[in-house]
């Protein structure tokens, strides 16, 4: 098909590199610096969709952002885009699209005889209406509700493309590169300030690429790309083409998308596909201009009926008349220009109908002076034809235009240009909490007062002149960098008639019986749908929207909801400014998730932390577990094993011999002052007052409600010098907790933390075998159980390296833990794993530990407790002190009346009656299995797990009066109907006296 | 997305580099046995959360690490002020927020 | 109140809808009520309805600042469920899944209470044993619920990410299958129609500037339209309850913080159930219009401006397309913040006061949608008998004092 | 007291990212990283207020703590950077920390030892890292949202921050470049974000 409406010069398009698409399987022709809309309209395609509701045939009708019918589906396979505008797709080469909805096809769907029908009886809120009995049939309704839902289609592939951001700050942003935004930005740039300018279009210049004025006696796109050449060469001005600021949020802070290669083709090759710009500016100018309005008439959503400055720019800007014959309807001058672009172009323009009654501008007497038809005092009642306009039927309004005052009449037409005035693109604006404001001389709503940095140039402000909108850039630049500037653009003669403000052109019938009068085109809303809800007692703008759809589309309401708001307004006897808008959300234009995700997604979701010897871990098989962002070996597998056969040769090695664990992300604080004991004091729970040099001391620290938080053991250096260690996952949250106490509290108190935690790796090793491999690689400590004690730290030289030789448990067997800067901590596991080998030293990971700290009845804190449990709902009052003359942190809760309560949940040891059976944790436990649903449960199992060193399987968990309970039966009912019981018991299984660990 | 300035830093920086650690000027009870379950409840839990001025506290985690009072309006989000511990705030609430009084509950339930 | 059906509809189609009647009164405020509920959003609906209909109490107003549902009722991401880990927090949630599973055909209003089941994702062997406390409690208490492995999330949620090499693989999760969504605007709409139909008096517009007290005890409510007595006032107000409580000189163990959603473009359906993720903050089910909804997490600061900090949308979406790979195509349409009223306990506060005559509802932080119909129902008890409906009364405000708390969020994390 | 010395064996010492050399590394790379590893950094805290405590400190440094925000002090091979107002790192030669550290609590306690201070040995839970190159600025405003321009972050200035989802100390040098205290255990993440963020610049470990 050859480019029907292709003018043969003109335009901004290049003609010399022609491009080749295709749409719902036809190939087209277009030309560089087309979009998919230009393209599709030279090739004279008026069919681009189907309506979401009601499967009508639905056109292109803006050429910009505003655009409401044109969403597309591009690309096939895996780059699949679905949704864009045709509006704002750059032609390139290959490029495949299609229709979004429509069956079989846009042309030709069968679904608009169902919306014909049905139509009727699915007025707006008719879901809520109906679908309702039986209940459960709902969701069979809702099966083929669901088969409409949704426009385009998305690929079950991965993105092959990746997305990146970028952190920018500047002293101004510019939004909007048309005359306003060109200005101001000139203007800040020559300050020597930094400056940021985006424009959501391929090529700056807005307006003025599709204007016939000149500026300063330049033709305006001429203008345009001069300014755009100076900005250019500023260093201290960032411009940015093809990038959308979609969101303005507090304290200036303003987000722009970035298309980096979506023009070139449907996978970007390299780099990004697209790329989010976080933008802190001190100074946000917002020169975003304004959309045209529609009206609405009956069957105002035909193919072929558009905005009249959308064909404005088609013609001017790309080359393309979308029409033969033109009728153009409108409320203002602006209308005039178009038929004279039209009539330019050599096409017809058949009548300029307009509302007013004597309009007289300068663009009224050039159109008659050229010849063309006007009908004053007219409006389009209705639009005719069923695939595309072939009619309008006109008729004579009063002079408020609420009324008809005579028949119509019809006027053959295959374009209907319609002008209804403009609304101010105020949508930025509003993110930051702004309302707008109604604005009776311009109708429309203009930006609110705002509490940010924030200054506003051109058409956004409801001034549409070209030389003001070149003007107020040049002040809000000005203002922007705090200067003064007296430029004043001269773009010739503009002086326009007064609009008038109309919204919805009255029919021969009441609205609620008229032809469809489309107020909102992609959700389908209409005038007597809006109508409707009023009638039913949504007034409210908010409760109109909500209960219509109107505005809730890809648009946004870009041109419909003003519209929309003045038939609200007209229903319920108020005015527009009483009505309100409702507000507009972030984001100007949608924005691809990947975008917002940007690179934090695979291996950057979230950081993986690494110890020292994580490579030797790696290199033996380890599988690991995710700790905090702690990446820590879970178990060590060998050739063949099971997971429970590695646990059971993990820990019987420590019992019977010697294992080893990297302990290294376990949290450690460096704490250093005079007051250090008593900072100590007031955190844990236990006394620190006399903890000697060279010992250790298991703490608990608690939050003021009196739960368990973490715990860990401190050791002390020296008397002013402490090192505590903290649970892995805990130890950022319990250094902002002491900071927070210093600070906050007890900033008299002596005393200083580091976090040391990444500068020791930490090897700890347990077992019988334990002293023996540590004695051959330090000498200068005298390591027997007389000199070095359980729960004794010394300092010494472990393998030749400066070293903290920690002598604590977590195992309940002899163990030592020897921390070395972490640098030699790699060489450190290597040389413990060489001298342990003749007692067949064995790596194990945190399953292992868990099962040996359970056999022993150690808690982990997050696991055995859950921000529910008291040190005595652990049974671990002995680490409590009662003599403490300070209140220590959560003290005080102790005796609030809940949790002084005898019967709390409390933590005791659980044995399978049957020996074989582990438990699953998680599983709650009740006194009487048997008892009918909702049973009474009296806790849970924290822990379980099949201990080979006893034979039999452990576990711990809560029980209700647990500790008065000792030696009756639980019972934990399962999933799958079995009930595993067990007896309470203490929770220390293994080695009750503590002889092998003080051994 | 707030931009806030850190008054030992003394620099105005990114919302992503502090943490909201809640509202400001609450005072540990200096002897909290000998106070009521109410009171101690009370000091936990029970928060003025006013719409409008508010003081608080942040931390500069991944700053200085220093905990710092803010002034804040919780409605428009404008920052008034910030200030070092210890110190008052400059700015506050035309209406102050009613005294310290927790709400509490009626005998029958 | 003219019953709604499909016969209805075809009978006004005949008069081109010109006919149907408004769907509540606009009436003017009366002097004096028997109860006066303060906030129009779901939950005061909900009370006023069952007042009505369940205690006969029917002289009664709802004042609402601005217009009906148009708070956190009008911003939320629709997920109905019960699963909660404790006893008390279950059988409230539970309570109110009953109602949910009647509640179209009781409110002559479809509600579109769909359910498409709700998964909580594990991603770490914490979240698991969780996830396996969570339901076996629940199962024991007679809430439906079964753990899934990886395999089976793969399932229902074809889509979803599997690989157990990412970041944080999914592990497992639970599935409420009698979970779901529901259309929210039609809860406070289908209730608002309800309660108006029973002569309770729905009063838009009219924000409440003081709550007036004599002897400790409330006597009214000061109005943007004037004094308005009663000696009963139930301030419903999500957010803004601190506020309410400022007026006769309490605090509540309450902060408002901004929680933020968005929604997609409308694609061709892709996921028919409803997703959640605590872990990695990201919760998302797709509407019957196409739209993907998502849910994130809550703003750290305090903040009445229904609006949050970009990052938070960024940490969400970055979750989202490590979960749904293909979803990073999709375009976010429309992002938004409501204001969640948190609870220390992540639990509500259903609870007379100290001021005699005055009842908070409040503290349903980022989960009070799902307990509309339940919450309005044990609350109007509670305002009709001065005395805690039993499903209650664990959510009594002196929990803070004793300690009773009911820590969801310390135990399961699940607070959404 | 803790005096914590490295063996000087190299086959001992494993810095954060020694097994990260082996990236393909780009010609005409836009980014280049090179680690300055197995630098002496110590933690300081103290008192700026106490004449005594800033004359002890340098009399063993032989320059004057930085008491403005976010500056910091090159003097001998010793740099100090202001942390906060009572916090400093120090960074020294590789294994000098323990002796620095040594003459610091002794310099203190000659003062008469009653100062409130704390030095703590941090040289392996952190390293230190040089990038630059031409595709720098742009790879910063991708990792942190801190202005790195210059007119924001001259040379000399030192500033804690985001980088990516980790921290960072970063400091501008003299010849543009930027000096980054990345922790031990993000260190892997750290690369794996820098290789990918420089990609379409490239990147060479120098």
């Amino acid at each position: 098909m050859s480019q029907v409406n292709r003018l043969a010069t003109g335009g901004r398009i290049d003609r010399s590199k022609p491009m080749s698409f295709s749409f719902n399987g036809k190939t087209f022709q277009g030309f560089d610096g087309d979009t998919l809309a230009s393209a599709l309209l030279a090739n004279g395609v008026g069919i681009v969709g189907r309506s979401f509701k009601y499967s009508r045939a639905r056109g292109i009708l803006g050429h910009g952002a505003e655009e409401p019918n044109a969403l597309m589906q591009l690309h096939t396979g895996n780059a699949a885009v679905p949704n864009p505008r045709a509006t704002q797709v750059e032609l390139f080469d290959g490029l495949v699209s299609g229709s979004t909805n429509g069956w079989p096809s846009a042309e030709f769907d069968l679904m608009e005889w169902v919306g014909k029908i049905g139509g009727k009886f699915m007025p707006v809120g008719f879901y809520y209406k109906t679908f309702m009995a039986p209940q459960k049939m709902w969701m069979t309704y809702e099966k083929f509700i669901r088969k409409a839902a949704g426009f385009g289609k998305l690929s079950l592939e991965p993105d092959p493309d990746t997305y990146d951001k970028i952190n920018a700050h500047c002293d101004v942003m510019v939004v909007g590169a048309g005359p306003a935004g060109l200005t101001a930005a000139l203007e800040a740039g020559r300050s020597g300030k930094r400056v940021i300018i985006v424009d959501e279009q391929n090529e700056f210049g807005g307006t003025l690429l599709a204007n016939n004025q000149t500026v300063d006696g330049v033709d305006a796109a001429t203008w345009a790309e001069q300014a755009t050449a100076q900005l250019e060469a500023m260093s201290n001005v960032l411009v940015m083409p093809r990038t959308t600021a979609f969101g303005y949020y507090d304290h200036n802070f303003v987000c722009a998308l970035e298309s980096r290669t979506d023009h070139i083709g449907p996978v970007s090759a390299s780099g990004s596909r697209q790329r989010l710009h976080r933008i802190r500016a001190h100074q946000v100018i917002l020169a975003t201009g304004a959309i045209e309005r529609p009206l609405v008439f009956g069957n105002n959503d035909l193919p072929g009926i558009m905005l009249a400055n959308s064909v404005s720019t088609y013609i001017n800007r790309y080359a393309v008349v979308p029409g033969n014959r033109c009728v153009i309807m409108t409320t203002n001058d602006s209308g005039y220009q178009t038929a004279l672009d039209i009539q330019a172009a050599g096409r017809t323009v058949v009548a300029v109908v307009d509302s007013r009654h004597a309009p007289d501008g300068r663009l009224v007497q050039q159109a008659k002076a050229a010849g063309i038809e006007i009908m004053t005092g007219h409006g389009v009642i209705e639009a005719q034809g069923s695939k595309r306009v072939t009619g309008a039927i006109v008729a004579p309004l009063d002079a408020a235009g609420d009324t008809l005052t005579g028949p119509g009449k019809t006027l053959s037409c295959d374009l209907v240009a319609v002008a209804g005035g403009w609304s101010p693109v105020v949508h930025l604006s509003c993110h930051t909490g702004s309302r707008p404001v109604w604005q009776e001389d311009i109708a429309g709503f203009v930006p609110g007062p705002s509490i940010q940095n924030q200054h506003l140039a051109g058409a956004v402000t409801g001034d549409y002149k070209l030389s003001q909108a070149l003007n107020a850039g040049v002040q809000a630049g000005a203002a922007a960098v705090g200067v003064e500037s007296s430029h004043v653009f001269d773009c010739g003669d503009e002086s326009e008639g007064a609009a008038q403000a109309l919204y919805l052109i009255p029919h021969t019938k009441p609205i609620s019986r008229a032809p469809k009068q489309f107020v909102d085109f992609q959700n389908d809303v209409t005038a007597a749908g809006i109508e409707l809800a009023a009638r039913e007692g949504f007034q409210s703008i908010e409760h109109v929207k909500r209960y219509t759809a109107m505005g809730f589309g890809t648009d946004q309401g870009k041109t419909g909801n003003v519209n929309g708001m003045a038939i609200v307004a007209k229903a319920l006897n108020k005015s527009i400014a009483q009505t309100g808008t409702t507000i507009f959300r972030p984001a100007y234009t949608p924005v691809t998730f990947g975008a917002l995700g940007g690179r934090d997604v695979g291996v950057l979701l979230d950081p993986a932390r690494h110890t020292a010897m994580h490579p030797w871990h790696l290199a033996n098989g380890a599988e690991f577990e995710n700790v905090g962002q702690w990446k820590r070996p879970w178990y060590f597998p060998q050739q063949g094993e099971t997971m429970q056969q590695t646990l059971n040769r993990e820990c019987l090695a420590v019992r019977n011999s010697v294992g080893i664990l990297d302990a290294s992300t376990l949290g450690k604080i460096d704490i250093q002052g005079k007051d250090a004991r008593e900072f100590l004091n007031r955190v844990y729970t236990n006394a620190w007052s006399k903890l000697a040099p060279g010992k250790c001391r298991y703490g608990l620290m608690l939050k003021e409600d009196g739960m368990i938080f973490d715990d860990g053991v401190t050791a002390c250096l020296s008397d002013q010098h402490f090192l505590m260690t903290t649970t892995s996952g805990g130890a950022a949250a319990v250094l902002g907790w002491l900071e927070l106490w210093h600070q906050t509290e007890w900033p008299e108190l002596e005393v200083y933390f580091t976090s040391v935690t990444d500068q020791w790796a930490t090897c700890s090793f347990a077992g019988p075998n334990s002293r023996k491999v540590l004695e051959k690689l330090c000498t200068d400590v005298d390591l027997s159980a007389e000199a070095m004690k359980f729960m004794d730290y010394r300092e010494g030289t472990v393998a030749g390296i400066k070293a903290r030789i920690f002598r604590i448990s977590f195992t309940g067997e002899l163990s030592f833990e020897v921390n070395v800067p972490a640098d030699q901590g790699h060489y450190m596991w290597k040389k413990l794993m060489e001298a342990g080998e003749e007692f067949g030293i064995t790596p194990y990971g945190t399953e292992s530990m868990h099962v040996l700290r359970a056999e022993k009845g150690f808690i982990i804190a997050g696991q055995d407790t859950d921000g529910s449990m008291t040190p005595q709902d652990c049974l671990m009052g002995w680490a409590v002190s009662k003599t403490k003359s300070f209140s220590f942190l959560g003290e005080r809760s102790f005796t609030r009346p809940d949790t002084a309560r005898a019967d709390r949940k409390q933590l005791v040891g659980l044995k399978p009656i049957d020996p074989t059976v582990v438990i699953p944790e998680g599983s709650q436990i009740v006194m009487d299995p048997n008892q009918p649903i909702p049973m009474d449960m009296m806790g849970h199992v924290t822990s379980s797990y099949w201990s080979e060193c006893l034979g039999h399987g452990i576990a711990m968990g809560t029980v209700k009066s647990g500790s008065d309970r000792m030696g009756q039966t639980v019972y934990c009912p399962q999933a799958d109907g079995r009930v595993l019981a067990a007896q309470i018991c203490s929770p220390v299984f293994y080695d009750p006296k503590g002889d092998h660990h003080n051994d | 997305m707030h931009h806030i300035y850190c008054p030992y830093c003394e620099e105005t920086r990114e919302e992503e580099e502090y943490s909201y650690t809640g509202e400001a000027h609450i005072e540990r009870p200096k002897d909290p046995a000998a106070i009521s379950d109410e009171a101690w409840g009370d000091y936990l839990f029970f928060r003025s959360n006013p719409r409008g001025i508010h003081h608080e506290m942040w931390y500069h985690a991944a700053g200085c690490r220093r905990y710092f009072n803010v002034t804040r309006n919780t409605q428009s989000y404008e920052i008034h002020e910030t200030y070092k511990m210890g110190e008052l705030p400059t700015v506050t609430a035309q209406v102050p927020t009613p005294a310290p009084k927790a709400a509490q509950q009626g005998e029958a339930s | 109140m003219k019953k709604y059906s499909g016969f209805s509809l075809f009978k006004h189609s005949l008069s081109h809808h010109e006919n149907w009647q408004a769907a509540w009164r606009s009436p003017q405020p009366k002097k004096e009520y028997d109860v006066i509920i303060v906030g129009g959003g779901g939950h005061g609906l909900a009370t006023a309805y069952y007042l009505a209909k369940v205690h006969g109490i029917t002289n009664v107003a709802v004042l609402e600042k601005g217009y009906l549902g148009g708070g956190n009722t009008a911003r939320n991401t629709t997920i109905v469920r019960s699963n909660y880990l404790w006893d008390e927090a279950s059988k409230l949630y539970d309570h109110s899944l009953d109602l949910w599973k009647d509640l179209s055909q009781d409110l002559n209003y479809n509600v579109m209470f769909s359910q498409r089941g709700v998964l909580n994702l594990g991603h770490n062997l914490q979240d698991m044993r969780d996830i396996e406390r969570r339901v076996n409690a629940n199962r024991l208490n007679g809430i439906d619920g079964v753990v899934l492995n990886t395999a089976e999330v793969k399932e229902i949620v074809p889509v979803i990410n599997d690989s157990q090499d990412i970041r944080y693989p999914v592990l497992g999760a639970s599935w409420q299958a009698t979970g779901g969504v529901a259309r929210h605007d039609a809860v406070a709409w289908g209730f608002a129609r309800g309660a108006d139909s029973f002569g309770v008096d729905l009063i838009q517009q009219c924000e409440v500037t003081d709550i007036i007290t004599e002897e400790g005890a409330v006597v009214g409510v000061q109005t943007t339209q004037g004094f308005i007595g009663s000696k009963k006032v139930a301030c419903v107000t999500a957010g803004n309850s601190g506020v309410m409580a400022a007026m006769v000189g309490l605090r509540l163990p309450i902060e408002s913080r901004p929680l933020q959603a968005l929604v997609s473009e409308p694609v061709k359906p892709i996921i028919d159930t409803v997703v959640m993720s605590n872990a990695v903050h990201a919760y998302v089910s797709q509407s019957d219009k196409g739209d993907l909804v998502i849910g994130a997490g809550t703003d750290s600061y305090n903040g009445y401006g229904q609006r949050g900090s970009f990052h938070i949308v960024e940490h969400t979406l970055s979750a989202i397309c490590e979960l749904f790979p293909m979803f990073s195509r999709v375009r976010m349409n429309r992002a938004w913040g409501g204001v969640v009223d948190t609870c220390p306990d992540a639990c509500p506060i259903i609870s007379k006061t100290s001021v005699k005559g005055l009842y908070f509802n409040c503290g349903w932080g980022t989960g009070g949608f799902k307990a509309t119909p339940g919450s309005g129902h044990v609350f109007a008890h509670t305002l009709a008998h001065d005395e805690a409906h039993p499903f209650a009364a664990p959510f009594s405000l002196d929990r803070f004092n004793t300690g009773h708390l009911i820590d969801e969020h310390g135990a399961a994390g699940v607070a959404h | 007291m803790t005096n914590s010395t490295h063996n000087a064996a190299t086959d001992v010492m494993e810095s954060p990212l020694h097994h990260h050399v082996a990236h393909t590394n780009a010609v005409d790379a836009g980014v280049v990283m090179t680690e300055d590893k197995f630098r002496g950094h110590l933690n300081l805290r103290g008192n700026p207020q106490d004449a005594d405590f800033m004359a002890a400190v340098a009399s063993v440094l032989g320059m004057a703590l930085p008491t403005e925000p976010n500056t910091s002090v090159r003097v001998n091979g010793f740099v100090a950077y202001w942390l906060c107002p009572n916090e400093w790192l120090l960074i020294v030669a590789s294994g000098a920390q323990g002796q620095v550290e040594a003459d610091l609590r002794q310099a203190v306690a000659d003062k008469g030892g009653n100062q409130h201070i704390a030095v703590t040995d941090v040289s392996s839970g952190q390293t230190l890292v040089n990038l630059s190159g031409s595709g720098l600025a742009q790879l910063l405003q991708k990792s942190t949202v801190y202005d790195c321009h210059e007119s924001n972050f001259p040379a000399g200035k030192v500033v804690q921050t985001t980088f990516a989802k980790t921290g960072t100390t970063m400091c501008k040098l003299e010849d543009g470049s930027v000096d980054l205290v990345i922790r031990r255990s993000f260190s892997d993440y750290f690369f794996l974000w820098l290789a990918d963020a420089s990609e379409e610049y490239g990147l060479r470990i120098a």
